[in-house]
């Protein structure tokens, strides 16, 4: 099982998917009309470091987490 | 160091501790930078959200860079509200001479605005309000919205 | 503000009265920078004369500068003698949007290094001893000496 | 009369000279064997404003200011 958390301000519960890669994720989450601004925007973690491609293969337990755009200070 | 705190800083009380820590490190330069709430917009504060595990990461990856020119940095920062004129950040640079101290705090402050996971919303209204506007998309993002 | 003090600074409650003084003033960058003696080649401290009318008038054109770009400066420094780890110098920013006060006190630090009429002395062996090697001549300095 | 004074490190009392401008002045103090240096690295202040030039007119009771090599903070 993998487990998806949405940071800030997307208003979404975590999710725990089966998935094995990046690829799957993108296809699920591509589903959600309502995610479609926060997919083009958001960063992608997984196990808490920043990924910039999709070609991450998972495991069981890994957490993947959306960042979205950033404002500090 | 990095140190989160809830609400708004006691800037006076902080900037005292960091210098007084570093007082016999032989240090020539010590060089903060504090961002306090503005009013504008209408605002009554403002509001933080911040994931901790990444952005202590990303800190200590600023810290070896900081370690690799003699120098060392302190982050200070609030999650939750902060009011007008209150303040929400500090970031001290500590360094031998003053040039690196200079130059660091640019480009560390910089890279805070553009690359630390921490949230800002506007305090309006008595809602929480994303600030979008002001926000910047983290290097690398929107892959998960690339068509396949 | 200009403030010359006898002896050492004492930056936390310099620091704490300028943020102080500003709370009110809407600036959301503060930004100090504070020079302290650092113990090397063996001296005990440093000394410092100053030439109070000409660093004044010096000041407030950087005031003004300061003023064209919605920010103040303050600044303190120390007269005659500071020990190791004891600290001789503040300037700070205030500004209301970071990248003026980040490349205001670069700016300020680097004139009021190049510029400000302050003579620096290491302390050492019991002597006051002229740091002429870290010294830098006065834009223009030289026109009485040059031949007829 | 015009005052003269040495500031910071050179080690030398102020002068009263009658002089009425700085080529005057320079011709002075370039017979003191012991101020030629000062007077290579020096700045010049009349009435506490640094001149770049030596082609500025003095008048009874102005102050000249030498400045040497300064090195603040």
């Amino acid at each position: 099982m993998i487990r998806v958390e949405f940071l800030g301000p997307i208003q979404k519960d975590a999710l725990e998917v089966e998935i094995s890669n990046l690829n799957e994720l993108a296809a699920i989450l591509q589903e959600d009309k309502e995610l479609a601004e926060w997919l083009q925007n958001s960063a992608v973690a997984v196990n808490d470091t920043i990924v910039t491609s999709l070609d991450v293969a998972l495991q069981d337990g890994d957490k993947i987490s959306l960042l979205p755009p950033v404002c500090g200070g | 160091m990095l140190s989160l705190y809830d609400g708004a800083l006691n800037v006076p009380k902080i900037l005292k501790e960091w210098y007084e820590e570093e007082a016999q490190s032989n240090y020539g330069a010590y060089l903060p930078f504090v961002g306090t709430v503005r009013s504008e917009d209408g605002i009554e504060g403002l509001s933080f959200d911040i994931y901790e595990p990444i952005l202590e990461s990303w800190f200590e990856a600023w810290q070896q860079k900081a370690k690799a020119k003699g120098a060392i940095i302190k982050m200070a920062h609030s999650r939750g509200d902060v009011l007008l004129h209150e303040s929400s950040y500090i970031a001290a640079v500590f360094s031998p001479k003053r040039r690196v101290a200079l130059e660091f705090i640019d480009a560390f402050v910089e890279d805070f605005k553009a690359s630390a996971p921490i949230w800002k919303y506007d305090l309006k209204d008595g809602k929480r309000i994303y600030a979008k506007d002001r926000s910047t998309a983290i290097e690398g993002s929107g892959i998960l919205g690339a068509k396949q």
